[in-house]
């Protein structure tokens, strides 16, 4: 089928408004460092609420994108602007402005080059929003690598000692994953001209392809192949177990408002990675790659946590939780159950808010004392209860602390890993899960060693005995994230029910037969609130707003995995509810 | 492989041994032995004159193939401008001093020797062996004469012979450049 | 409107206190001056607990109306909210939960007034009582909530309050070390918990029809009448869920492999101690077993091993006892011992019993630890048993309270301990339940063990209030030392630091204001802080009243509490209802109220008591002084736990150090990042020979032209014949 | 084919001494270090180059264009050669021009010592 041209909208609006940021700011004079804040700082929030005003015009009952904007491009190689949002993007979008905007008001400590500062964290977010919203392969490829740039200039004009290697080090390992996509792109493309005789670079049409079955029909040998291709760039994105080590130095080195963005969302691109491309394209080979990604995962949470307890730098081990933390959204995503892929879904958006959180108030007192040993400090409790306080309530909602947003990611995770590997699916085994649980307690183990070194003990440092307690906008600073640890951790249903849709969809497309396959062309099917994947009457676009009359089910929801060697029900005793006042 | 080698591998033609032969076999030594001496000799003058030699016996060979017009052109562009050209250049530089240069006998002749040995070989074995049995000529007789020349080229090869003269033009204007005292 | 909405003001109105505390706490200290504020705040941080227990009162008396066999769920509020799994913020009001309630809300009340006058002088009042606060907030939250998830919220919140009273005194490291073992050996049973917890829902969530549920997957009242029908195919399914969930109450409850955290727990202000360490929180896992005491039925194996766990601990740690000379010390063992007694009874089948130690220890144990914490505050926070002695001329209220509590514990009639031991001892010995052999050794474990904590419980107290001597009036100050966690002294500015701080670099330039300048440094700079240590001519005086009535209300409940409860409320009755099945039908038993058991179980309390008196009516033995050399080798030995803490301590933090060093360093930096520098230096050695053939000479590059002209040539050639081969 | 003509060689003797002169101007690009002589031979392979082009021309017109059947001429060759000898004479201009530029700047002209392409 082909589609009309839908002029520009407002994700476009939402894309490029930084960029005409970063320009005006270009157009002031150099040493109106004031002039550069203010615009910077204006342009975030002016994105911020653009994302909040496509966040009220978005729908989370519909697994089809939604707000689809096509302009076409270069038709003779299927190549198209094409962006679009639904659930599994809609959050990453809205962490992404906000992080921008509270890295850019943090950003008033940056001393030297404002300007060139400013302009590199506007096109830094121009870029990622253009990630999580592009439908297009090509336009994908290119957002994704050319977010790369800002934060290498970032991290190696205003980075640390170290920021030379560091940043080489990120940029060439995050390339270097990157252009096995890119040819995994082009095979796609290819795959889909040889399947329907025109090339496409549609997500789209891909997809739709792959739903019917036709696109891998003549290629299933080279299946796995492109799987990994795409699978090693988000593996090193994430980062997963072996492909991790540019994470500290990057984090180590870059300023705090780049360590913030870095771990906030530039990460995020590597999950959200595998649940756009690697679900729902890889039907026939995931299930047989679902247990090398899980090891990685669960190496990396043990891993992770193992190294990060035994760091003499504060920032150091915020960056190897992170990959502790972000083994727990792989193994969420790659359990392939409903509850798991949320609690991976909804960790990345914890993730998130919690360590920006983390490196931002590292950074509050780094720019203090300009040192991230931990040797420099502790005691520091007495000095700054206020700070303390703060720190304590992030770093327990990194833990993992019931309450907190980071439990109920963690819990969801683990509870669909445990589920999968229980019922031997994916030959998984319960190793995985009991192993990736007792990551919990390392969490434990060096978060709360942190907190000691920092915060407990005689404050043996003379230095530290003139350090104030926070500044009232600072406080305001950090509030922001405690705000969201505690809604996020109360009310987790306002972010999981918009992703849920879209993760059912996600999920089915990974895991159903050709012809149950949910389809991101075709409107008349649609996930119900249940899970199940239905056909409804034809509609368009702009109506996927309403929900619609559900039909017959094409392929019920699966909700839980019976555990293995019972998968047909014990007979069933007469015990009915309890009443429920 | 027909229709590119012609005939293909024949038994060499009868050619009868006479005149013709004679003046090609002189014509062809000369120009034999000027082309080595322009490699041979170290004394860059002495290679030019030798060369001199060598463009003489080809506009006669030119000649003998009835293209009496390039047989001309060749006289008067090689011999009379292009040689003067190096010659002039020559004492302008005053390289002629025997010695100027001492060529160094090194493994690079011996392999530039063999490896065009090996070109000669190749090139006669694969292409002019095949041809032995074209002996006589099959091109009209008025394919040489300076009408049918110009009529090709302002016909047939007009955009190459636009693009020639454009060419020479740069030449010109490059040269000039390059010879300013202050370029 | 209906009273059972109440529950959530329960939870809720310590949650205010502690956001009053936390938010206006500083302010009203600062705003009336320390005396007037800290009363405020005290008052404040006393009122909603107590207003919880009367409105706890009222939820029983609708609760008793209804019919004590009811159970209702209230529900606050969604929680999780997925297709595939719905958990609410639901309060299960039960019988069971109401008693956990009473107890938490009533001791929690006492103890809160006793702090604020022990906390009194201490310069972080207001924090104090913001943690005190939470940790009933999530102590009501564990109690009385209606699914597994939410329960493990206030399972998770009890161990961060406990974490951070515990170390509440940060400036001294050991505390904060305590602190974080605390936590972590929690976190261990957590881990076992959050298993357990998955398991049942795989278990049961996806065999369970879809007509059958609203995705509710982890309320009790999905799944306890549920588990029976869908594991009595999978015997050892339901074994693996109970041992899981039994790790999480090693670990909340100190028993054997886990316990080692709650020693150095008393790092913490007493009050704590008393509320979170004896009476309330180490008991959580005794409730979870019995809430969850389904799977334990259907598993004799589970029985066996929490019974002969509970046994051992009991023993163990009464033993340990011995050779303890702190006092608060003494008290934690004499916890975990008695916490073995509750999974004895558990284990054994008396799950009621259980719940009614739990209650009982809950009264005397916090009154024991309420009458330490007077005696320290009274003996200037010197907390070793040899400096004290005689002290009923000084302390008579405190001393004949704790009296009662030692009478208590130690299990002589009519006394509360007594009630609840000799049901414990009798279940077990008489128990019928799938595991009974070893419920019956556990049985005659927990009678020696009644013996033991008869002894030492003894040794304490005459230690303390009797035998006649006035020890710390031998006292040299080199013996001033110990348990006693400075309030921050450390923090006076001294004049060298003020040295330091002078010629600190940031002096010069500071544009966002980060720093103190030298004079608000100085205003700053408190004194040192007035604490005296303990020393020979030390006279001491009787606590305030604030901590004096505690003490009496709660004798008054060490010695009623037990008849109370079995005859007055018919607690046995009480719990034993179809709904919660605190015993399973058809296992109910009588324990035998017959002489033997009786006579054996006061036997052994009088033994304990009589050997306790004889060694040390006289005043500390000689071998037992403050040189340890001349003590007895096992005595020693029992004092340093056995030797089992430092050998899990040492190997844990070395081990997992060396580990993580060598992961680190070795793999991280060297094998991995080797290899990416590996391809850097292989990518330059490349290009280094490439660039050798770039020599430059025009020549050269003619060379290799014709070479490969030649051979391009030689390659056609070939081909050409190959192909033309045909002709 | 045809009767043979008088003043006529076969076309192989005119190909054979075309090769052979070529060969004999590789040998001196290569081997000599003097820029004027490596530019002669280059002349004297484009010679052999013209010589090979009428050769051709005269004798086997059809081999350029074998779908011809009876070709009349083929004028090609003597075309290229005018157009060779053109490149030639441009390229000897602004060759030495640039050989004399050289050696303005550093009084010799040896080849080997302009390596300015080294790596």
């Amino acid at each position: 089928m082909v589609d009309q041209p839908t002029g520009f909208g407002v994700l476009s609006l939402l894309v490029f408004l930084p960029l005409l940021g970063a320009l005006l700011t270009l157009a002031t004079p150099r040493e109106a460092a004031g002039l550069h804040r203010t615009f910077a700082i204006g342009t975030t929030v002016a994105t911020f609420l653009v994302s909040l005003w496509v966040l009220a015009g978005f729908h989370g009952g519909t697994y089809h994108f939604q707000m689809v904007e096509f302009v076409p491009w270069l038709p003779q190689a299927g190549i198209h602007y094409r962006l679009g949002v639904d659930g599994i993007s809609i959050w990453l979008i809205l962490l992404t402005t906000l992080l921008t905007t509270l890295s850019a008001w943090f950003s008033v400590y940056v001393r030297e080059r404002t300007k060139a500062y400013m302009v590199f964290l506007l096109l830094l977010e121009t870029a990622m929003l253009g990630v999580f919203v592009s439908l297009d392969m090509i336009l994908f490829y290119t957002f994704f690598e050319a977010s790369l740039i800002p934060m290498y200039f970032l991290i190696s004009i205003w980075g640390g000692e170290k920021r030379a290697y560091a940043s080489l080090k990120f940029f060439l390992f995050t390339f270097a994953g990157s252009i096995f996509m890119l040819v995994g792109m082009v095979a796609l493309a290819k795959l889909h001209q040889q399947a329907t005789g025109a090339w496409s670079f549609s997500i789209l049409d891909i997809q739709s392809e792959v739903a019917s079955g036709r696109l891998w029909a003549g290629a299933l040998q080279t299946q796995a192949v492109v799987f990994w291709a795409f699978a090693v760039a988000f593996l090193v994105k994430c980062p997963a177990f072996p492909l991790h080590t540019w994470l500290p130095d990057a984090h180590t080195e870059a300023p705090t408002a780049g360590s913030i963005i870095l771990a906030g969302v530039l990460l995020k691109m590597g999950t959200y990675g595998f649940l756009r491309f690697c679900l729902p394209l890889f039907p026939d080979v995931i299930a047989n790659q679902v247990p090398i990604l899980c090891a990685l995962a669960v190496i990396g949470i043990l891993y992770g946590a193992a190294v990060s307890a035994v760091q003499p730098d504060v920032k150091r081990l915020i960056a190897y939780s992170s990959v502790a933390h972000m083994g727990f959204v792989l193994l969420g995503i790659f359990s392939l159950t409903p509850t798991g892929m949320v609690g991976g879904a909804y960790q990345q958006l914890n993730h998130g808010i919690s360590t920006g959180a983390l490196f931002l108030l590292v950074g509050l007192i780094y720019e203090r004392r300009h040192t991230r040993l931990f040797r420099d400090y502790g005691g520091l409790k007495a000095q700054m209860p206020v700070y303390a306080a703060l720190f304590l309530i992030i770093m327990l909602s990194s833990v993992g602390l019931p309450g907190t947003n980071g439990f109920v990611g963690e819990f969801l995770s683990l509870m669909g890993s445990f589920e999968a590997s229980f019922a031997r699916r994916f030959g998984l085994n319960p190793a995985y899960a009991v192993l990736a649980a007792a990551g919990v307690i390392l969490a434990a183990v060096y978060l709360l060693w942190m907190f000691q070194k920092m915060f407990y003990g005689p404050l043996t440092n003379p230095e530290n005995r003139r350090l104030k307690d926070l500044t009232p906008w600072e406080v305001a600073l950090v509030m922001v994230f405690v705000v969201f640890v505690f809604w996020g951790g109360l009310r987790p249903a306002t972010f999981t029910k918009p992703m849920e849709a879209s993760l059912h969809a996600a999920r089915m497309m990974a895991l159903n037969p050709a012809g149950q396959r949910p389809d991101w062309r075709n409107l008349e099917t649609e996930i119900d609130p249940k899970g199940n994947l239905v056909r409804v009457e034809p509609r368009t676009r702009e109506a996927l707003v309403v929900p619609p009359a559900y039909g017959e089910v094409i392929a019920p929801a699966e909700k839980h995995y019976p555990l293995a060697g019972r998968e047909q029900a014990p007979n069933e005793d007469t015990a009915k509810e309890q009443p429920r006042a | 492989m027909e229709g590119i080698w012609g005939a293909g591998v024949a038994q060499l033609a009868p050619t009868q041994v006479g005149g013709p032969m004679l003046l090609f076999a002189v014509l062809a030594a000369v120009a034999v032995a000027s082309g080595v001496g322009v490699v041979a000799f170290n004394s860059p003058v002495r290679s030019a004159l030798c060369l001199i030699a060598n463009f003489l016996s080809l506009a006669l060979l030119y000649f003998t193939l009835g293209a009496e017009m390039l047989g001309i052109i060749q006289v008067v562009v090689y011999t009379g401008a292009i040689m003067v050209l190096f010659l002039f250049v020559l004492m302008l530089l005053n390289l002629a001093a025997p010695g100027a240069l001492r060529e160094s006998r090194d493994l690079r002749r011996l392999g530039a020797g063999a490896l065009a040995a090996a070109l000669f070989v190749l090139v006669v074995v694969q292409a002019v062996l095949p041809l032995q049995e074209a002996a006589s000529p099959q091109a009209a007789d008025y394919y040489g004469t300076p009408m049918a020349l110009g009529r090709a080229l302002f016909t047939e090869y007009v955009w190459p012979f636009e693009l020639a003269s454009v060419l020479l033009l740069v030449g010109i204007v490059g040269s000039i450049l390059l010879a300013k005292r202050r370029v | 409107m209906d009273p059972f909405a109440l529950i959530w003001w329960i939870v809720l109105l310590p949650l205010g206190g502690a956001l009053v505390q936390a938010l206006f706490g500083g302010a009203v200290v600062r705003g009336l001056g320390p005396q007037n504020g800290k009363k405020v705040m005290g008052f404040l941080a006393v009122l909603p607990v107590a207003l919880s227990f009367l409105l706890g009162v009222a939820v029983l008396q609708a609760h008793l109306e209804a019919g004590a066999g009811t159970e209702r769920t209230v529900v606050l509020a969604p929680w999780i909210d997925l297709a595939a799994l719905k958990v609410d913020f639901a309060a299960r009001v039960d019988s069971l939960s109401l008693l956990m309630v009473l107890v938490v809300t009533g001791v929690g009340a006492l103890i809160h007034l006793y702090a604020t006058g022990y906390m009194a002088e201490d310069r972080d009042y207001t924090r104090f009582f913001t943690y005190m606060n939470l940790f009933v907030v999530y102590m009501l939250v564990l109690v009385t909530a209606d699914n597994l998830p939410l329960l493990f919220v206030g399972w998770e919140g009890v161990g961060l309050c406990s974490y951070l009273l515990i170390g509440f005194w940060y400036r001294d490291l050991a505390n904060a070390k305590a602190a974080n073992k605390a936590f972590i050996v929690n976190r261990i049973g957590d881990w076992g918990f959050m298993l357990g917890m998955f398991l049942i829902l795989v278990c049961i969530a996806a065999s369970v029809p879809e007509a059958q549920t609203d995705g509710r997957w982890l309320d009790f009242g999905f799944i306890l009448p549920r588990a029976a029908t869908y594991l009595a195919d999978r015997p050892e399914l339901a074994t693996a869920i109970a041992l899981l969930l039994f790790v999480g109450a090693c670990g909340k409850s100190a028993q054997f492999p886990l316990y080692f955290w709650l020693p150095d727990a008393m790092a913490g202000p007493t009050p704590v101690s008393a509320l979170i360490h004896a009476a309330t929180m180490v008991t959580a896992g005794v409730y979870l077993v019995s809430r969850m005491h389904i799977f334990y039925v259907l598993s004799p194996v589970a029985s066996a091993v929490v019974a002969s766990v509970g046994a051992f601990t009991a023993l163990f740690a009464a033993l340990v006892a011995f050779g303890q000379t702190d006092i608060k010390k003494v008290l934690a063992y004499s916890t975990v011992s008695q916490l073995g007694f509750m999974f004895i009874a558990c284990g054994a089948g008396v799950y009621w019993a259980g719940m009614f130690h739990v209650a009982t220890h809950a009264f005397f144990k916090a009154l024991l630890f309420l009458g330490s914490g007077a005696v320290i505050y009274a003996m200037a926070h010197n907390q070793d048993l040899r400096n004290y002695g005689n002290l009923r001329k000084y302390l008579p209220i405190t001393c004949w309270t704790m009296f009662l509590g030692y009478l208590a514990i130690a299990g002589v009639p009519p006394l509360a301990g007594f009630y609840s031991k000799e049901a414990i001892l009798g279940g077990a010995l008489a128990s019928r339940h799938a595991a009974a052999s070893v419920a019956v050794w556990a049985g005659w474990i927990g009678l020696l063990t009644a013996a033991l904590t008869a002894a030492y419980m003894t040794r304490l107290t005459v230690l303390t209030f009797f035998s006649g001597e006035e020890r710390w009036r031998r006292l040299q100050p080199a013996h001033a030392h110990d348990g006693h966690h400075g309030h921050g002294t450390e923090m006076a500015v001294h004049p060298e630091d003020h040295s330091h701080s002078a010629h600190a670099p940031h002096d010069h330039e500071d544009p966002h204001g980060f720093f103190y300048t030298d004079e608000e440094l100085a205003a700053r700079a408190e004194p040192e802080e007035h604490h005296h240590e303990l020393e020979a001519s030390h006279e001491p005086k009787e606590a305030p009243p604030s901590m004096t009535f505690p003490l009496v209300v709660l004798a008054l409940l060490s010695v009623v509490g037990g008849w109370g409860l079995q005859h007055w409320a018919g607690l046995q009755e009480f719990l034993q209802y179809p709904g919660v099945q605190l015993l399973p039908k058809g296992t109910i038993q009588e324990h035998p109220h017959g002489v033997p058991l009786m006579a054996l179980s006061i036997g052994a309390a009088a033994l304990g008591i009589l050997y306790g008196w004889i060694v040390y009516r006289r005043g500390l033995p000689a071998k037992e002084g403050f040189d340890e050399s001349a003590w007895h080798p096992f005595r020693r030995w029992a004092g340093r736990q056995f030797g089992y803490d430092d050998l899990v301590v040492h190997t844990g933090v070395q081990g997992g150090d060396l580990v993580a060093k060598s992961l680190w360093k070795g793999f991280d930096a060297g094998v991995i990042d080797g290899i990416a520098n590996g391809l850097g230096v292989l990518a330059c050695g490349l290009g280094r020979g490439l660039k050798a053939i770039q020599t430059g000479f025009v020549r050269s590059y003619a060379l290799l032209m014709l070479a490969g002209a030649v051979a391009l040539l030689a390659y056609m050639v070939a081909v050409l014949t190959r192909i033309g081969g045909g002709n | 084919m045809g009767e043979v003509r008088s003043l006529m060689a076969p076309l192989w003797m005119y190909l054979a001494l075309g090769a052979f002169l070529f060969a004999t101007g590789v040998v001196g690009v290569v081997s000599r270090r003097n820029p004027i002589v490596i530019f002669m031979c280059i002349e004297l392979m484009l010679n052999s180059v013209n010589l090979t082009f009428l050769s051709l021309a005269r004798f086997a017109p059809w081999l350029p264009v074998a779908h011809e059947l009876e070709p009349k001429a083929w004028m090609g060759g003597p075309a290229a050669v005018i157009f060779v000898m053109a490149v030639a004479a441009a390229e000897v201009a602004v060759g030495l021009g640039i050989i004399m530029a050289i050696f303005r700047l550093r009084d010799e002209v040896d080849v080997d010592e302009m390596n300015l392409l080294r790596g």
